[in-house]
């Protein structure tokens, strides 16, 4: 048990922090993909034969790193979950090219009405003499603008769920993009008889889903890593803040009632803290999906909480000038605001913890501890 | 003890619902319905309305054009505005300075002032608020000085809802140093906004959207005249003021049209999950619990009893329940999916901190109720 | 729209207050039942031709004093339920009984597993031909030491749930009583082939849910006043404690933090008196059964949370003296947990709301508010 | 960075869980596994099987009588422990008085003491808080006046657990009056409990139980030679020792062991409920928060920093946890469905009050770590 970090751990997170600091991002989407390659980000939790490095503890630094810095990349999209999936499915060849930044990828899964859930796929794949033919809608896909291939989850006839590679400019491919509050781009996608060549499968039917929830898994602990690092920047902003401000002639942070709310947030950081790590040895230690999925749904379920919690009372201490544009706390409570609902919200983790816990059988739950 | 309302106040609440349905102009609700933001011009159009039905001042006494309502009545018809999707009145005219100066003023000011604020010539704003004091309102920067017959105002006023639309603003200023109280000093003075050396600088709130303001008073010369009452008396008005305002806070009307919509939207979003069911639930009752503690307000307010300190929990869970309403509707549509909605969530992070904070008003609760 | 209270309703709080002053019961149970009738007070909520008066305002005026003063009789399961059993039941000639004192009821109806819910009833009652044979068990059956008869649930053939009047000393039943935390006694029932008369049918197959129901409801109403007296004293006790007890110098009461949770067990003590108001007017004005539930239940849920507030933060407030069986604050709190619980605790209640309001036609509950 | 524990950490668990599986009596783990109650005999047997094994004193220096064992083996036992059914180690002499007199005290009380504490001849308890102090602990009254060779103690110690078993008390009083500070002038002194004008009065808990005691001191002369360290010195001993008591509270194994127990017991009451199984998932979420958090402040313990302020998190949360577990039981089971749950919900509403309550520990997190 050694929480100190490696010094190449140290080399890489200070770096991302230098980054972070000097390119801020409120809201907007600078785009120093470049950049990121050229750094070696874009392989971070790559094999190394593909020029990638580390696991999810270096991915958790680095995001963490861009929590605080409010950096607006599509680094979790395109990255952690494109790169995952990629890896899941054993295509290291465009994994090498997503790492040397030639390609990038978003990942398209969830439907209207699926309430994050990545089974509920209604998107039909046909396959016909020369490949496939999509028909579909998907919903809030993350960074679609930049990505110049898709990767769809569908449903090819009754076999389950497979996984497409859907070039960006493909015909009958509607794109509805808009940005989000929190300077992103998303998009809706609509898929209205989309041709595909034969080798545009990237994961057949029936293993689409465990390659899929793989990869959500890892996006998940990535958000989990960047909600400890906005978290933190709104605790330290709150505690200076009240220190500095006076109000009946002494400072807002003399008030106990105040200062305890500040104790709580620390103790809701902290949690925060131990479950972005818990998350990071879940994705590193577990091979077993059961275990995976539950120890990351109860990761994202505590973050989600503690993030919201975070994040209402650092407005609310701030008071007037919190609700101000023009002044940065804002920006880090609608990203948090984001991040808590992003694949899947507090709801839907605590369902699916419960799920593969209580509903378990007993045995099986107290080995996969 | 009967808990329920006469026929007549039925009756009332009917002829109210009617004229909302019938007299709101289509575009207005459609705005309200939709979460829209409002222009100026659909403030004045709805005030001109009720104007010419002579409803615009439930509040006032009936003598300079209130209708003469008991507080039961005056809570039926704020509650038919909302379920209507009416907008509010906005308060800075009707329900701020306009009580001030009826109750302090003199006859020239009643005269000259409050006609315009009927008719909607006249909209306000209000100029409490400083960069350097929020809930510590008393320790404003502020100065009015004498100079012949006028005063010359230098200062910032911040947080201003509807600055930018406002033909005057009530300001607060010291007129005379600071000595042993902070709250002695300060006067309450009307100031034109076209006055030479007044500008507004917007603020945009985290929502995108434009409501509020800040005021800068450069050299700003009105006549002594434009100052209520006392000199040096503007802190008794103010707290008048604020205890009218927290009152109007609570907006559990509002609530419950929330509620619906969340409802609604529930069902367009096929969200079939007891325990979102049960998260609307919890905030369904706790509605219910506040309706009926406004019934015991407003019951003790007819019975002749002043507002009290009462009205803070109206207006700290009020505000508390308008938020939970706003997250989960943000719940119900998820990330992305509806910039409304995040905006929404967003904007009403202010309900808890404006017209005194929630963490103020427990300290009221405290002082003013359990005498601690 | 007027909450002041007639010069009878005074009169009957402050006979109630003062009855409840000089009797304190802190976890005892005196039988006071003599005096109850003699004042009248088994009459509240009867008709007038039984000798009664007032209505569920009446009870609740009754129960926030024996709340307020502890008294732990049991005048809720006696009286109310099982007299609003009766009542629904249409059998004056026992509520007249019941009234002079001269017959004491107590409802049997929760089953093991069944949580709360009154149609979960397992007991059956076999037709034969001089009257009835019952099999089954009842738990948590309240205050029957001092019934002389029980007003049981069972199920009659297919025809659904009846009641029957089954006296105290029946053979075959056999009654395991326990004194409760709370001073009260409480005993599981079983029924071993109990033999009844013809005329042990209180409410024939078919009809017994709701006239159960209408009974439980009027219950939890009285439950919920009492509620409201148990936490007003909490609150004054704890907010008395904590202005004369010194600490670092100042009382207690000058912390802010203090202060501020003293003002929210405040709020939700004002939300608890609307609740219990509200269950009051809804049993007086609702004739629809699906609305009178509806606001029963709205108002238990709240009053549970509210109270447990109340009580833990009043044990916390108060520190180790609170944990003392000496000091009266402990013995508040634990009947303020059993109250919380008893007829359904929070979850139950909110369940049993979302049923009736979410699952229901819009229409029908815009309707019923 | 390592987040798993080591080969030779895990033989270790093993080693332990088999020992303690092994040696500890039934009835013992029986009463513990009721929740019921334990006699001081069920503690002497238990302590003794450890004491002879060499593993009575995980947190003594090994020349005391200590095991030798780093953080997170010390984490490994006390884990196991609460696995086990094992009861606590009274944590009074072997936690509280050991370290101060080890660090604190002189050869020849060492010498006298600790063994015996070793061997569970001597059972301890704490002399620390008094009717008029609680969280303020340096406003205590209790004087110790200087007779010779002796001093003369008179006071009223409260809420003392185990007072009825103990043969020893460890009292802080005061040896010379208040002057500058309050925490000047206390003393921290040994007495014997058999000593004339000690006596013990049981108090009874809203639970039933009986833990905690008065203990009254009239006229009470023990020998100047038992007092740790210096005269005066008290209060320095006294935080040592509170930073030490502050550590052990989480109790997160045994919260692991309560929410087996909960879900044994909503299967045994066939509870299927989602919403219920989401509470237990809540509370199971944190717990697993709190102990990955526990990890943590070991690790940085294991590196050689001394437990900070963090461990204020670990009294914190670990008690509300704790306290949430007996709350969801009592929900489960049902009002007089089973006087044990209600007796553990109310015996531990103690927990967020009894070692620093958890205002206390807010005000510690905000000033030593937030620095406010």
């Amino acid at each position: 048990m050694d929480f100190t970090l490696s010094p190449e751990q140290v080399l890489l997170r200070d770096s991302v922090a230098r980054f972070a600091a000097s390119h801020p991002a409120n809201g907007t989407r600078p785009d120093y993909w470049k950049t990121f390659a050229e750094l070696g980000w874009l392989g971070v939790g790559a094999p190394e034969d593909v020029g990638g490095f580390g696991g999810p503890t270096e991915t958790l630094l680095l995001m963490e790193q861009c929590g605080r810095g409010l950096v607006a990349s599509p680094y979790v999209s395109q990255v952690v979950f494109a790169g995952s999936v990629l890896r899941e499915a054993g295509r290291t060849d465009l994994l090498k090219q997503l790492v040397e930044g030639k390609r990038r990828f978003a990942v398209a899964y969830e439907e209207p009405h699926a309430r994050y859930d990545p089974s509920r796929v209604d998107t039909q794949a046909q396959e016909s003499a020369g490949g496939w033919t999509l028909h579909g809608t998907k919903i809030r896909v993350l960074d679609p603008s930049t990505a110049d291939t898709y990767i769809v989850s569908a449903r090819s006839r009754d076999e389950g769920v497979a996984l497409f590679l859907v070039p960006a400019t493909s015909a009958n491919l509607e794109r509805s993009a808009y940005p989000s509050e929190d300077g992103h781009d998303v998009a809706e996608l609509r898929f209205d008889g989309v041709r595909l060549d034969r080798d545009a499968l990237l994961v057949r039917a029936g293993d689409g889903l465990e390659v899929l929830e793989a990869g959500i898994d890892a996006a998940t602990a990535a958000l989990c890593a960047e909600a400890l690092g906005l978290c933190t920047v709104m605790l330290e902003t709150t505690v200076e803040y009240l220190k500095m401000r006076q109000q009946f002639g002494v400072p807002l942070s003399s008030f106990q009632a105040l200062q305890h709310r500040m104790a709580e947030m620390y103790i809701e950081l902290e949690l925060m803290r131990s479950m972005a790590y818990f998350a990071a040895k879940t994705l590193e230690d577990e091979t077993d999906p059961f275990a995976r999925k539950r120890g990351i749904s109860a990761a994202k379920a505590q973050i989600a909480k503690s993030g919201r919690f975070i994040g209402q009372q650092a407005i609310q201490l701030h008071g007037a000038i919190g609700m101000s544009e023009e002044y940065k706390i804002g920006h880090y409570f609608k990203r948090m605001s984001f991040v808590e609902r992003l694949l899947g919200d507090r709801d839907y983790h605590l369902r699916r913890f419960v799920e593969l816990t209580y509903s378990a059988p007993r045995e099986a739950v107290a080995a996969a501890w | 003890m009967n808990l329920t309302f006469s026929p007549e106040e039925r009756a009332f609440r009917a002829e109210v619902r009617e004229f909302i349905a019938t007299r709101l102009p289509d575009d207005i609700r459609r705005k309200m319905q939709a979460g829209d933001h409002l222009e100026k011009d659909d403030y004045y159009r709805w005030q001109r309305v009720l104007f010419e039905r002579g409803w615009i001042a439930p509040n006032w006494p009936k003598q300079y054009g209130g209708t003469g309502w008991d507080p039961i009545r005056r809570h039926i018809f704020s509650e038919e505005l909302s379920y209507g999707w009416a907008p509010r009145l906005l308060p800075f005219g009707l329900s701020m300075v306009a009580p001030v100066i009826i109750n302090f003023g003199n006859d020239e000011q009643r005269a000259r002032f409050l006609p315009r604020i009927l008719s909607a010539e006249d909209f306000w704003c209000q100029g409490y608020s400083e960069p350097g004091s929020g809930s510590d309102l008393a320790s404003l920067s502020t100065k009015a000085e004498r100079k012949g017959d006028n005063y010359v105002i230098n200062g910032t006023k911040t947080w201003i809802t509807a600055a930018q639309w406002a033909d005057w603003i009530f300001v607060l200023a010291r007129t005379s140093p600071v000595e042993k109280k902070r709250q002695e000093g300060i006067s309450f003075i009307l100031v034109d906004m076209r006055t030479p050396g007044v500008t507004v600088r917007e603020i945009t709130t985290i929502d995108g959207g434009h409501e509020i303001n800040e005021v800068h008073l450069e050299n700003v010369e009105v006549p002594v005249t434009n100052r209520v009452g006392e000199e040096g008396g503007g802190w008794t008005y103010a707290k008048f003021l604020l205890e009218h305002e927290r009152t109007g806070t609570a907006g559990i009307a509002a609530c419950r049209q929330m509620l619906t919509q969340l409802t609604e939207l529930r069902d367009r979003e096929d969200i079939e999950d007891r325990r979102f069911d049960e998260r609307i639930a919890e905030v369904d009752i706790e509605l219910t619990a506040l309706a009926f503690t406004e019934l015991r307000v407003l019951a003790a307010e007819s019975a002749g009893t002043r507002p009290g300190p009462e009205s803070s929990i109206l207006k700290l869970k009020g505000t508390e329940i308008q938020q939970a309403l706003t997250e989960l509707a943000l719940d119900a549509g998820g990330p992305y999916a509806d910039v409304a909605l995040a905006r929404h969530y967003f904007n009403l992070r202010k309900a808890t901190i404006y017209a005194g904070s929630n963490e103020i008003q427990k300290n009221i609760i405290a002082k003013q109720i359990l005498k601690v």
